[in-house]
């Protein structure tokens, strides 16, 4: 579907080169839904607008369904992006354009529906965004999320193959931003609709992505599974990024004294095993307790998956015992050392 | 002063003549001035169609317009305006002139007024895939209309104003009764009451031109 | 009936083309009177057979203009009257109070700054290269023994500035307009033999229509000689 | 410090009176940090702008340091505006200024700093927000994230008293987020800073909020200590603004089947019992094992939480017995219908 | 044609004297039509000092200033420059009448403009606790600069065709020139040469405008 060769691309700056991006190299199937994440300032914005042009790049290659897109122009590059929606971090909403007129603009500009048609279509598309009564208000009336959805329903109105999302849910309420993850993933699943989104909520990513990119200071740092990566990041900066969010926040540990029988342990485990009550078992079987200091216990899109930090009061080798066991039963395990306890 | 011995037939039909003029200039002039402006605009530095060979030809037409002092565009236009109107006199005499005169003048100020609009809403539309026509035509104009209103308001007060010039070419009009009854007999009463009606047909067009601006503001 | 379209200044040529309307009326030419206050259009747009005569210019500007003009077709079928040229200041009473290096205002158009021109040289104050040349200009001037300062503005300004030089070369027609009077107020005025008669003009090819002779007739007739002298009290006089 | 009394705020849609806020009362002492949240459109903006009258009130009373502020103009508005500090949902950023020149704004207004006072402080801010070497890009240069930082570090810049935040960390990345909140707890600590904040990560309010008031339809549902609030939500819509973030998403379970013998129960609990081995003990103690399918553990501020669905196998008077000694042990239970699960 | 026959003397005159009316008039219009335009802008609907009865009275002198054909400006200003510049000749004596003929439309160029300015800008200056004009002289001008600089190149070429009217009053300057020689004498010479200098005097303050507008820009 969408294929990236040795891209890069260069600011002026007062004159001056500035990196934005440098060597992407990124392949996208059909029906992917592909997760963007890095720090403000990675290049995350500036990645996703080469893929439709609005930036071109200084080097480098984009294939979308086969054809180099790079060399575009005119009404190849007119009929390319009609097959691409976008959601704008800033909105981009047409201030002169009421609420309805702005979903029917794709509609309108790619001639090939009759009036009632884009009617239909808009009012379908005002209640997937749950927006029904505010179509006649212009786009200065309405609350950031309000305009938000607005973007959204437009970038989806003319059914597009792929979807470019650059925090298409920022400015939602985590209620909101869940009903629009849902219906971004029903229209994934029924028209395999290929979607590139970049967000800052790592929710968003566990909750609809397949696959995850890590950019950082214009490069790709990690890249798979957002399941791979989000339960073993080996980057610092996704690390980093996946860590906060989970609030495994290990700073909280410090206070504690250097107890020799303590013992501090990251649990994570993915899949079915979830379901099993290892760790009970494993304190009936061995007479230690264990402790759940901090933790997530939930799916990843909709692979249930767990990251755990407990404790333990025990001798090294009992420690060691559940360690094995733990690690028997599936469970990754790596230990902590509570006084350097800060990431 | 003694207002009893104006001829109000007289004032009644140059304000008729001014109507004339100036509508029928406005018309044309932003029927060319319009797209004149649009391709300024879109011809420009770092903008949608990025030209400068072609932008730097339509400056200098339009700079070139705009330097010729009305008088002698008047006078040197003469011929041509007798081609297009089949007189060179009169209230249809002085329509070419005058449209051609503040075409460049408004187009300058389309170029202007499209500058302002916001760059994102530009690329949103590129990204749904639009032509530059339908850029401008669905979202360009709408968007500036506003502004555009007031350039358009601006454009019509400097017509009237330069449809006074026109008694050289016998055009008529209540600036050129001013100017001939006022100005060179000394007749204060007529001066007065063309200055007058001139005020209120000015104050009309700038009081219209306000009332869309706002109606058609949306931000 | 007949139709004339006849250019003309408003005062007093379409002063008097009015005038005489109804009578022309009645002998069936039904007179448009086109008021023009440029010098030009009017004699271009006759030329170029838009209009049928016109009724502004003397003599010395038809010369200059056929001059200026290759295929000049116009031709005087009338002259109608002189509007003598004067001189006029706000602060000196004679010629003689007027001091050394003052500031002379004088019309800017070619025909009339040549006129003041001939008319200051006629009275002794300059010198002029050709004191013939009605299209003199200040650069005429060959001997200038009062230091005279030449300001050129637009006629109709003139009476406007006068309190601000010390002496300006008015046309007649706007000194009126300007209630000043030229035989009472003037510290100089033209002679009566002026070659700067205002005439009728027609063309060669309808200088012979029975229209144009009738309207000849009226202009030259006895009533107007009385209405231009009761109307304009001594500024304008008939020269028939 | 700040005492809002039955204030309304109307506005006028195609001329028509619309309510976007209605009745609303509320106190925020000194040196608190104050959460609101709310759907998309409920009436979060409106009501944070009223603290500085950028939108007057239709109705009612706004007291700012024991002053009703709703009469004031002139140079009364001006000096208590100068004392706070907003940050903008949309940045609103002046363009023809570069990042430094916008920061350095709001001193420069005061009047009350010398030039090298205001490069000073312009210096650090650009520190404190991570900018150091943007200082002299514009806006138009800037990633959104970097944008909101410049927004942030100029409505910090004046020392205010009190600080309106609208949705302040929404473009960025969770590292960021997390250091800017880290940096707004620090003033908060040291100089008492007092600060409004509206967001839509349930985790920014439970990282630094000490209060939350839950905003819907233009009138307060909820309001109450953010423990309070998000661990035992009253209001649907609290329910669902908290629940969605926490993945507790009861969906999940729906294909499990009715077995007799399977017991769900949600379980809640603040405090240092958190940091106690409960689960394994009882565990141990029934012999029954108890497995962990969802769910958080965490800090809510300073205060550990923990919110779990544990599932157990055996037979109801066993369940009850687990259920006895966790509610002895501090926590909170609820049984839960796994076939009626979605809430 | 034959150009021997010109005063280059003459010519090199008229242009000192256009560029002396255009520069001193431009100044004189900028520092009186920009607060113009602030105050029209700040007074108007929905704008920050939002004032219905001085917005009135304002835009009404504003119009009366503009309906006013400028030959006649020129006639009726001639007491009022007398007491201004000790004449009302020459060259001083235009600088007045054009002041007061493009201030009004520049004033009206400025006011356009700043209805562009983001609310939202204007906003966050409000919340800083700026007052009125500290948002006017640190914010609103400085974002509108682009526009503004854009107005200023326009009211700068439509003076120096203004400008060229001054003859009425025997402002000379290149545009006079070409009236009196170029129309009035036919010396079409005259007219060829100084019509040329006008259009690379405009040519070049369209350039140069276009430059600072650039440069200014932010967006
Ligand atoms: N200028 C306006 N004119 C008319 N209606 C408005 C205006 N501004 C806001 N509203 C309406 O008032 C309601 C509350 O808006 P507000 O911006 O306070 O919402 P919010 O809670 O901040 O939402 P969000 O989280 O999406 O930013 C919304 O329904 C919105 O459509
Ligand atoms: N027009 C521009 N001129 C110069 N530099 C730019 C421009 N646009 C972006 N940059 C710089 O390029 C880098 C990448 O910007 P980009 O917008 O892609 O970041 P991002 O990853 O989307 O960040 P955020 O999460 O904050 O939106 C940033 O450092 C930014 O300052
Ligand atoms: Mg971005
Ligand atoms: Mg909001």
């Amino acid at each position: 579907m969408l294929r990236i060769e040795q891209l890069a691309k260069y600011y002026k700056v007062n004159g001056e080169d500035v990196l934005a991006l440098n060597n992407i190299n990124l392949e996208i199937n059909k029906g992917q839904i592909f997760g963007i994440i890095g720090r403000s300032g990675a290049g995350k914005s500036t990645l996703l607008r080469t893929l439709n042009l609005l930036e071109r790049p200084s080097q480098g290659k984009v294939w979308i369904e086969g054809e180099d897109i790079t060399a575009f122009d005119g009404p190849q590059l007119h009929n390319l992006r009609q097959r691409i929606g976008m959601v704008f971090q800033h909105f981009n909403l047409l201030y002169a354009k009421t609420v309805s007129e702005n979903i029917a603009f794709p509609l309108k500009l790619s001639g090939k529906y009759t009036a009632q048609e884009i009617q239909a279509r808009v009012i379908e598309l005002l209640e997937l965004v749950g927006l029904q009564d505010q179509g006649n208000k212009y786009p200065s009336q309405l609350s950031g999320g309000q305009k938000q959805r607005v973007g959204i329903a437009r970038a989806l109105a003319n059914y597009p193959h792929l979807l470019l999302c650059d925090e298409a849910t920022s400015a939602l309420d985590p209620e909101t931003t869940q009903a629009i993850l849902r219906l971004l993933l029903d229209i994934n699943q029924k028209l395999g609709l290929t979607i590139v989104l970049i967000t800052h909520e790592m929710q968003v990513i566990r909750t609809i992505c397949d696959k995850v990119a890590v950019i950082d200071a214009g490069e790709i740092v990690e890249l798979g599974d957002v399941v791979d990566v989000f339960l073993h990041p080996q980057h610092e900066v996704t690390q980093s990024l996946v860590a906060e969010n989970q609030a495994l926040d290990l700073s909280a540990l410090e206070r504690s004294d250097q107890d020799p029988g303590r013992h501090l342990l990251r649990l994570s485990y993915v899949g079915t095993s979830t379901h099993e009550p290892i760790m009970t078992r494993i304190a009936a079987q061995t007479k230690i307790d264990i402790a759940i200091l901090q933790g997530v216990i939930g799916r990843i899109k909709n692979t249930p998956y767990g990251q755990l930090l407990v404790e333990l009061h025990s001798t090294q080798e009992q420690s060691e015992t559940v360690e094995n066991l733990l690690v028997n039963a599936g469970v990754r395990v790596a230990r902590i050392n509570a006084a350097a306890g800060v990431h | 002063m003694d207002f009893s011995q104006i001829d109000w037939g007289d004032i009644a039909l140059a304000t008729l003549d001014t109507l004339t003029m100036t509508g029928a200039s406005l018309l044309f002039t932003v029927l060319l001035g319009l797209p004149l402006g649009v391709l300024l605009f879109l011809t420009g530095k770092k903008q949608l169609l990025e030209q400068g060979f072609l932008y730097g030809v339509l400056s200098v037409v339009v700079n070139i317009l705009r330097s010729i002092p009305f008088i002698i565009l008047l006078i040197v236009l003469i011929p041509f305006t007798l081609i297009l109107m089949g007189t060179s006199l009169g209230v249809p005499g002085t329509i070419p002139p005058l449209v051609i005169g503040t075409t460049p003048f408004f187009a300058r100020l389309v170029e202007n007024v499209l500058r302002e609009v916001d760059k994102g809403i530009i690329e949103a539309c590129q990204a749904m895939g639009a032509k530059t026509w339908q850029i401008i035509w669905h979202a360009l104009l709408p968007e500036a209309l506003p502004g555009l209103l007031a350039a358009a308001t601006v454009t019509t007060i400097a017509l009237v104003s330069y449809a006074a010039m026109s008694g050289v070419i016998g055009g008529g009009g209540l600036g050129d009764l001013a100017l001939r009854y006022g100005y060179q007999r000394f007749q204060t009463e007529v001066m007065v009451v063309t200055v007058f009606i001139l005020i209120v047909l000015v104050q009309l067009l700038q009081f219209a031109g306000d009332k869309l601006v706002l109606k058609f503001t949306r931000k | 009936v007949e139709t004339l379209h006849i250019a003309a200044s408003p005062v007093p040529h379409a002063e008097i083309l009015e005038f005489i309307k109804p009578k022309l009326a009645k002998e069936g030419v039904d007179l448009k009177v086109k008021v023009f206050t440029d010098y030009i259009q009017p004699a271009v747009q006759v030329n170029e057979k838009h209009l049928d005569g016109n009724f502004f210019l003397h003599q010395p500007y038809l010369n200059e203009f056929k001059k200026n003009h290759k295929n000049d077709i116009e031709v005087p079928i009338a002259k109608v009257h002189v509007e003598p040229f004067a001189a006029y200041s706000s602060k000196y009473k004679k010629l003689a109070d007027l001091p050394d290096g003052a500031t002379v205002a004088i019309p800017n158009d070619p025909s009339n700054s040549g006129r003041a021109l001939l008319l200051l040289a006629k009275q002794g104050l300059v010198k002029l290269k050709d004191p013939k040349n009605i299209s003199a200009t200040q650069k005429d001037i060959i001997e200038n023994p009062k230091k005279l300062k030449f300001k050129e503005l637009e006629a109709a300004t003139l009476p406007r500035v006068l309190n601000q030089v010390d002496l300006a070369l008015i046309n007649t027609n706007y000194a009126i307009e300007a209630k000043l009077n030229p035989v009472k107020d003037s510290l100089f005025i033209e002679d009566a033999n002026s070659p700067y008669a205002n005439l009728l003009v027609a063309r060669e090819d309808n200088k012979n229509s029975p229209a144009f002779k009738k309207l000849v007739a009226a202009l030259n007739s006895p009533e107007v000689k009385k209405f231009i002298e009761e109307k304009y009290k001594g500024a304008v006089v008939p020269a028939f």
